[in-house]
């Protein structure tokens, strides 16, 4: 019963996501106009009303490190001059150009129309789009958004955003698109995109049942994925949040655990609270380490990176400008730093958590720099374990699996034995 | 007797100790660590054990047959030596065979004579080693038979016999199976032997010798930990984190520890516990293994000294160097590039003892700093540079400190390991 | 020019006094200068900022010394920092957050973290958290070049600087005051331009080093003060006896907020490598030209950043393009060959190395590329690779 | 014609090359390699030194020019230095004339050059402080697995099924090989996946300086024939074909490239009318 349930939403995804990917594939023919742009801070509801189809450059990085491509890509790009040091996620998507511009599912994706850069929350995208724009030799607009430096959204730095929505962005989209942009549709995408919000809310504070029917890092991710990318503001994403909330209540109503790639969990031993995105090219791998132990994640902060809703913003339809400003300006990785840990010492304490893990990826210092001090503040405000690992996002040079592996059942046991003295 | 074993199959070095049912270290057994994880397990398990009835035997000897320590202690050099022996001449019967193969066919005499004398000569030092007047670079049969081998090799080919990498390239070969063969000889025929070579008995030594070599241990349960634990053949629930097994035995030695630094050959540990031993926190080094005991391994090889040597020639330095520690490999060249830059030896060593505290100042930061007592372990506590810097540094950021070094840090591992086959030998019996 | 040359005389008396002075600063990581400073009189304040650029004027409008926090170089011992941040990061944070948690930070009241990278970002919300009683801004500069949408964002940062420093010292920023500062800051922008000339001019008169050491000490000394150190260190090395060696011309390009060592400095130019323009400390002269003093001075500065900074890794300027901007470069200061230098696990600056990279190729200038960190002890490899750099163009020259 | 001598100390080998040439003729009268094995550096340069003399048959003061390379730039004596691929491209090019790229493997670095036909060096890589993939570390490797270094090659070649190695660090690898020893994989197969391992990052390096056509392997790793063809297959995975050469005397190609460009600074030196200075005052070529 509940397997067939949990095939229909999945299968929707994969359906949505496929009927994407189609229409990227014959957007030359159709004639539709092809933007890149990042998760991070994405404008899809824009995008979406003049008709313009979205790339998404890191999903198609990381679906290509779970199909194991990355590592060919980055050494491309590392032949192409690139440093070792640098963020994976931009070598995976330049050593896929220079293949062709292979996307994930092995099929040539669209070249672009236009680079929109929304640039939240990450100084590797304004590098990865110069890059771009030199590969492509396609106009660019820019969308600065400020950082939550002192910890809250001003009214000037709203201003500022809107601002450059209204006179730059738009203006831009409307001359790729040949039209302009439909304002009261605008306003019904939005309330969608509040309305699919809310369910995906539900979903994951799910995860405050005890045992936990989801796994909000290792699930989560696929959780996230139509609304993180192109489909926020349609119908379709709605439909899409409505079933798995459907879905994961009757998981509630049986008492069952997450479902990983072997079957419902069973026993949770522990609930763990983690920061951090996770490995893509051992994704399995990496997800067995923990349902293999017991251990369920409750919480993450990654399932916040293409918007943070859990803390009650929704998209208002009243102010489409400056709701798509507070949008891109709450997105995870433009919260300070004390934020960060503010939002994560709830998650702890609001799911019940028996600890937190950080997997710190080598790639992105807009997630790492600084975890090490997240990891030492959430100690000692929680009193809770605190386990610390290293890997990559999509280089598989990075994911030591032994090494991994041994800090995890060291940070388990070591979870155990604190659990059983108190 | 009844005993717990706990096994700490290290990168460099594996350890064992054994305990007894109050829980007192009755025996401790270390050897290098090698490609057969099996082998190294057992001489490490079999040198405890023999440890243990040596334990025994110097009690039994003093009550008995009013033996004095220095007895004993004679008695126990004598029994090493006889295994040396033992190993040496399996290292010739090898060497031997491997002359007749075709890489030989055209200086098998020379070097067949060669080999002879360098034997001859190693035979002769590891005498000298164990009658006590000679300084041992190490304990175990591969350093103190290659030191002396490589020693005695480049005599004979100054002297004109082969070339020195060929008789060095005979021993490299003909090691690795030596290493992985057991003795055949049991503890009391060894003992027996050792005796002989001693010499001045009192009467009645030979039947308490016979006493306890006959005397049963009984190895109730058996725990394995360290780097290469999961190669062990230990069932899962007898393997433990090297982490927990640390945190516990220095737990164990010092009760007022709460954190410890365990610098091991290739990896380097900053853990925190609280007061009944369980760890709370822990840092680990990455995939390099900048700054390890290793580091100091390359630097004494550079130098051709001892890795006991190091540490007192650090100690005699002048100036601070600030040396920032570099990769392993890479710290020869770093130590001849400033020797020629006119730094002096002892500076630079100190630099790089300094060098190796401050990366493990690191980890301790991550995993929460340094609290009172802190403990030091792993096998460059033996150091005695490394722990005066440690000492230095510490202090200097974290303020007074009661700083433990155990004479048994190297083994803290595996006493961890001992405790928890004790205890969950324990729980398993009042759960029946 | 095949003659044999002698090593030039090291400097002697006066020169030699004052370049002992500017290393003074630059070891002085306890900030004995600023605290020096601050006792003459007892409402002083200072307030730290970190690379690469800081409007200094608005700081020094409100009665504070502007004090660059460049890392801690090779001499400081990390013993914290390292646990805050993991291998893979650069090595500018950890020793500024080493400088932070022992204390050596305690001379300045307020900090700014000006928008370089997301390690900077991050390191502002580190010192919210670890220095709670001193002020901390995150100084996001525009990456909107348009007067009417960055301009007017950046006009309202200026106006927070502004009164996040007047709060600590109760000096108001008045149009007056900020006018004076920028004449004052337009001064030393004379002086550096003057340096700079003379160094590409006739580098063997100012070593790499030296030149290092002197914009550096813009960091730490008042204004006025350091445009004088400038003026007479050109007149002492003009005077001294110092002669060209045979060594090559180059420009160093991608290194602009992690410090290099001295050491690196001078195995370039032991390597036989003049450094006749480079863009270490930034920030220093990062508005090149001198900047109105008549007008709204605010402006001035708006303008100045929006329209007349230099190009870096961290600043995305659609209309710059800085492929034609380095090789215009290097042909003005007519070097032989361009040495694109950065700091490992940078991003910001290793993203940009393959764009510049090609835009040398394809000018055919001769460049090549390596890394280092502000500890960086062992500078073989990049001996190596510098002196083959220039044994290629040497041999091949009139030599 | 002038007589030279070139120098080239390693961290693992002291090389010297006598050379003889003009415009025209070049030829290597004698050369001689010498490990250090931890003695002092400069009696090794000393003893090498002479031996190469007496075998070239001639008097140290017959030299016109003595040239140093790599660490030679301590040798006080020395008339010049020129810096490691200088010299190591100029010896490729000597010992294959077609040879317009090289590698040269070292105990400690790994360096990789592009040269025109004059040997004039255009770009090259080189790595950085890490030891992973390095001479140093297949002689731990080798001293793990009870083999000769001279046995490396041969018994890689004749691997059948080699083995993954992962492992990034040298030190880290002896471990690995530990393991690898401990799960039953056998000498030739361990060598060929530590082989493979090193040839990714080789031809990574020689990918990123774009060579084409002939490379030489210098230095002392050109010794090792499984490390060469390992590094042949990663560089025709790709498809381009290079053909990478090697030569008995790739260990000298540093010594013998410093001994040609020692002459070649000597004729433009007494074309100049400097000769009588012994020791040129500035590093590098002036
Ligand atoms: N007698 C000694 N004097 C100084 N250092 C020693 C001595 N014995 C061992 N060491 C150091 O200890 C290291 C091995 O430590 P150990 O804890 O056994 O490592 P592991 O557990 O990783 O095998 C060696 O690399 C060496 O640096
Ligand atoms: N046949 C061989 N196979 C593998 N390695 C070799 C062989 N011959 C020499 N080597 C290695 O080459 C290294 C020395 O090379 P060399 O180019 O002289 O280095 P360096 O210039 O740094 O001294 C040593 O590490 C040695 O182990
Ligand atoms: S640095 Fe992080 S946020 Fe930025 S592109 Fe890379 S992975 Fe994404
Ligand atoms: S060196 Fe680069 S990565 Fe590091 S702080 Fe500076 S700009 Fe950021
Ligand atoms: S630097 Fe040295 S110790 Fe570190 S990974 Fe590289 S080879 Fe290993």
């Amino acid at each position: 019963m509940s397997t067939a349930i949990k095939d229909l939403s999945q299968d929707r995804q994969k359906r949505m996501i496929a009927g994407h990917y189609a229409e990227l594939s014959h957007a030359k023919e159709s004639g539709r106009k092809v933007v890149y742009t990042f998760v991070p801070g994405n404008l899809t509801e824009l995008l979406n009303n003049l008709g313009l189809l979205p790339v998404l450059p890191e999903i198609n990085a990381l679906q290509s490190g779970m199909r194991g491509k990355t590592g060919d890509y980055i050494h491309i790009a590392e032949k192409a001059g690139h440093s070792e040091d640098v963020c994976t996620y931009v070598k995976a998507d330049i050593g896929m150009l220079k293949s062709g511009n292979l996307g994930p599912t092995g099929e040539p994706l669209p070249k672009p129309d236009l680079l929109l850069l929304s640039y939240t929350g990450c100084f590797t995208f304004l590098k990865w789009f110069e890059l771009l724009k030199r590969e492509y030799d396609c106009p660019v607009v820019m969308l600065h958004v400020p950082y939550q430096g002192d910890g809250r959204i001003t009214e000037q730095m709203r201003r500022y955003v809107a601002d450059q929505l209204r006179d730059e962005v738009i203006p831009a989209l409307e001359k790729l698109a040949g039209r302009k942009l439909d304002y009261a549709k605008l306003r019904q995408q939005l309330a969608l995109s509040a309305q699919a919000e809310s369910d995906l809310v539900w979903v994951l504070e799910s995860a405050k049942h005890k045992p936990s029917p989801i796994d909000a890092y290792f699930g989560g991710v696929y959780y996230i994925g139509p609304i993180f990318t192109s489909f926020r503001g349609t119908q379709d994403a709605v439909d899409y949040y409505q079933l798995l909330r459907e879905e994961v209540e009757q998981r509630i109503r049986e008492g069952l655990g997450p479902v990983t790639p072997e079957g419902t969990m069973h026993e949770e031993k522990y609930r763990i609270v983690v920061e951090g995105p996770p490995n893509w090219t051992s994704f399995r791998e990496f997800w067995r380490m923990f349902y293999g132990e017991g251990a369920v994640v409750v919480a993450s902060s990654y399932t916040k990176v293409g918007g943070l809703y859990d803390r009650g913003f929704r998209h208002n339809p009243d102010q489409p400008l400056e709701t798509l400003a507070d949008y891109c300006m709450g997105c995870y990785t433009n919260l300070n730093l004390p934020d960060r840990i503010n939002l994560l010492e709830k998650y702890i304490n609001e799911y019940a958590a028996d600890g937190f893990l950080i997997n710190s990826v080598k790639s992105c210092n807009s997630f790492s720099a600084g975890q090490l001090l997240i990891l030492r503040e959430l100690e000692k405000r929680t009193g809770r374990s605190g386990g610390f690992i290293e890997s990559d996002l999509v280089d598989p040079r990075y994911f030591s699996a032994a090494n991994i592996k041994n800090r995890l059942e060291s940070y388990f046991q070591m979870v155990e034995a604190k659990r059983a003295r108190s | 007797m009844d005993c717990f074993v706990g096994i700490d199959l290290g990168s460099t070095t594996t350890k064992a100790v054994i305990v007894n049912d109050d829980g007192r270290i009755v025996g401790r057994g270390i050897t290098n660590s090698r490609s057969n994880y099996d082998v190294a397990a057992r001489v490490a398990r079999t040198e405890a054990f023999t440890n243990a009835r040596f334990d025994m035997l110097g009690r039994a000897l003093e009550q008995e047959a009013g033996q004095d320590a220095a007895f004993t202690a004679a008695l126990a050099s004598n029994y090493r030596l006889e295994c040396f022996l033992g190993q040496l001449q399996r290292l010739e019967d090898h060497c031997q065979r491997d002359l007749d193969s075709d890489r030989y066919r055209d200086d098998r005499r020379a070097m067949g004579h060669a080999l002879e004398v360098i034997l001859e000569g190693v035979r002769r030092d590891a005498h000298a080693v164990y009658a006590g007047n000679a300084s041992a670079r190490s304990d175990f049969f591969r350093d103190l038979a290659g030191a002396s081998y490589i020693e005695h090799a480049a005599q004979v080919a100054r002297e004109g016999g082969p070339a020195f990498d060929r008789l060095v390239g005979l021993f490299d070969r003909n090691i690795i199976p030596v290493e992985n063969e057991q003795e055949t000889r049991g503890f009391e025929e060894l003992l027996l032997a050792a005796l002989g070579r001693t010499g001045r008995a009192n009467p009645g030594v030979a039947t308490v010798l016979q006493r306890v070599a006959g005397s049963t241990m009984r190895e109730v349960s058996a725990v394995g930990t360290g780097y290469g634990r999961v190669r062990l053949p230990f069932p899962k629930e007898n393997i433990r984190s090297e982490i927990l097994c640390h945190g516990l035995g220095a737990h164990l030695m010092f009760p007022g520890t709460r954190t410890v630094l365990d610098i091991g050959g290739q990896d380097t540990k900053a853990i925190q516990v609280d007061e009944n031993g369980v760890v709370t926190s822990f840092q680990m080094n990455d995939r390099c293994a900048a700054g390890c005991g290793r580091y100091l391994g390359y630097i004494a090889d550079e130098m051709n000294i001892g890795l006991h040597e190091l540490g007192p020639l650090a100690l005699g330095a002048t100036r601070r160097i600030k040396i920032n520690s570099t990769c392993t490999v890479f710290a020869g060249a770093e130590f001849r590039d400033r020797l020629a830059a006119g730094q002096a030896r002892e500076d630079i060593v100190a630099g790089l003892h300094r060098a190796i505290i401050l990366r493990a100042m690191s980890l301790l930061a991550r995993s929460g700093g340094i609290r009172n007592q802190f403990t030091f372990t792993g096998g460059v506590g033996r150091n005695q540079a490394a722990v005066k810097a440690l000492g230095e540094v510490a202090s200097d950021n974290y303020g007074t400190l009661e700083i433990n070094i155990a004479p048994d840090s190297i083994y803290t591992g595996a006493i961890g390991a001992a405790t928890f086959a004790l205890r969950s030998a324990g729980s398993g019996v009042s759960a029946n | 020019m095949s003659q044999l040359i002698e090593e030039s005389p090291a400097a002697t008396g006066a020169l030699a006094e004052l370049i002992t002075r500017a290393t003074k600063l630059y070891e002085d990581l306890e900030f004995k200068t600023v605290r020096d400073w601050k006792s003459a009189e007892p409402s002083r304040r200072a307030i730290g900022f970190l690379p690469v650029y800081a409007p200094r004027e608005v700081i020094h409008a409100a009665g504070a010394l502007p004090v660059g926090i460049m890392g801690g170089g090779d001499q400081i011992e990390i013993v914290r920092g390292d646990s805050y941040f993991q291998s893979y990061i650069c090595h500018l944070p950890r020793s500024v957050i080493e400088l932070a948690v022992s204390g050596r930070l305690d001379a300045m009241e307020g900090f700014i973290f000006p928008s370089i990278c997301d390690v900077i970002r991050n390191l502002s919300g580190m010192f919210k958290l670890l220095l709670k009683d001193r002020w901390v801004h995150y100084l996001d500069l525009p990456q909107n070049f348009d007067r009417a949408m960055g301009g007017k964002f950046y006009r309202h940062e200026l106006a927070t600087i502004a009164n996040g420093v007047t709060a600590l010292t109760g000096i108001e920023v008045t149009d007056e005051r900020l006018r004076a500062s920028i004449a004052l800051y337009n001064e030393n922008r004379r002086a550096l331009a003057d340096l700079q000339a003379l160094r590409a001019q006739r580098p063997w008169l100012v070593p790499a080093t030296e030149y290092y050491l002197l914009q550096r000490a813009s960091y730490l000394l008042p204004p006025e003060q350091h445009t004088a150190m400038l003026r007479d260190y050109m007149r002492l090395s003009s005077q001294s006896a110092r002669a060209p060696q045979d060594n090559i011309r180059v420009m160093v390009r991608g290194a602009f907020c992690e410090q290099p060592p001295l050491g690196l400095l001078r195995t370039l130019e032991r390597a036989g490598c003049y450094l006749v323009d480079d863009d270490f400390v930034l920030g220093a002269r990062f508005i090149p030209e001198p900047l109105p003093e008549q007008g709204d001075p605010w402006e001035a500065l708006i303008d100045g950043f929006l329209y007349r900074s230099l190009p870096t890794a961290s600043k995305y300027d659609l209309h710059a393009d800085k492929e034609a901007e380095i090789v215009r470069r290097a042909r003005e200061v007519r070097a032989d060959g361009v040495l694109l230098i950065a700091p490992s696990f940078c991003d910001p600056a290793l993203l940009d190395q393959p764009m510049l990279a090609r835009a040398l190729e394809a000018a055919g200038i001769p460049y090549t590329s390596f890394k280092y960190a502000e500890d960086t002890g062992q500078f073989q490899v990049i001996r190596e690779q510098a002196g083959t750099f220039a044994d290629a163009i040497k041999l091949w020259g009139n030599a | 014609m002038a007589i030279t001598a070139g120098i080239d100390v390693g961290s693992g080998a002291v090389k010297v090359a006598i050379v003889q040439a003009d415009d025209c003729i070049e030829s290597l009268r004698a050369h001689y390699l010498e490990r250090i094995r931890r003695r002092n550096v400069m009696e090794v340069v000393e003893e090498s030194l002479a031996a190469a003399l007496r075998e070239a048959g001639i008097r140290r003061d017959q030299l016109d020019y003595i040239a140093t390379t790599g660490d030679g730039d301590v040798i006080p004596w020395r008339t010049g230095h020129f810096y490691g691929m200088t010299t190591h491209a100029r010896g490729a090019l000597y010992l294959n004339p077609e040879a317009r790229g090289a590698v040269d493997i070292g105990a400690l670095h790994t360096r990789a050059m592009r040269f025109d036909e004059t040997g004039r060096v255009q770009q090259y890589q080189m790595t950085s402080q890490c030891a992973s993939g390095s001479g140093q570390f297949l002689e731990n490797i080798s001293r793990y697995l009870g083999i000769s270094i001279d046995e490396i090659g041969p018994l890689s070649l004749s691997a059948k099924n080699p083995e993954k190695c992962s492992s990034i660090c040298a030190v880290l690898a002896e471990t690995d090989v530990i393991n690898m020893v401990s799960r039953g994989i056998s000498t030739p197969d361990i060598l060929r996946g530590i082989h493979n391992s090193m040839a990714v990052r080789v031809a990574g390096l020689l990918r990123a300086i774009k060579v084409e056509g002939t490379i030489m392997l210098t230095g002392g790793l050109a010794g090792d024939a499984g490390l060469s063809a390992a590094i042949a297959d990663k560089m025709n995975e790709g498809g381009k074909a290079v053909k990478l050469a090697r030569h008995e005397l790739s260990v000298q190609a540093g010594a013998i490239g410093a001994g040609l460009w020692g002459a070649f600074r000597h004729r433009k030196l007494s074309e100049a009318g400097q000769l009588g200075a012994t020791q040129e005052a500035s590093d590098g070529a002036g």
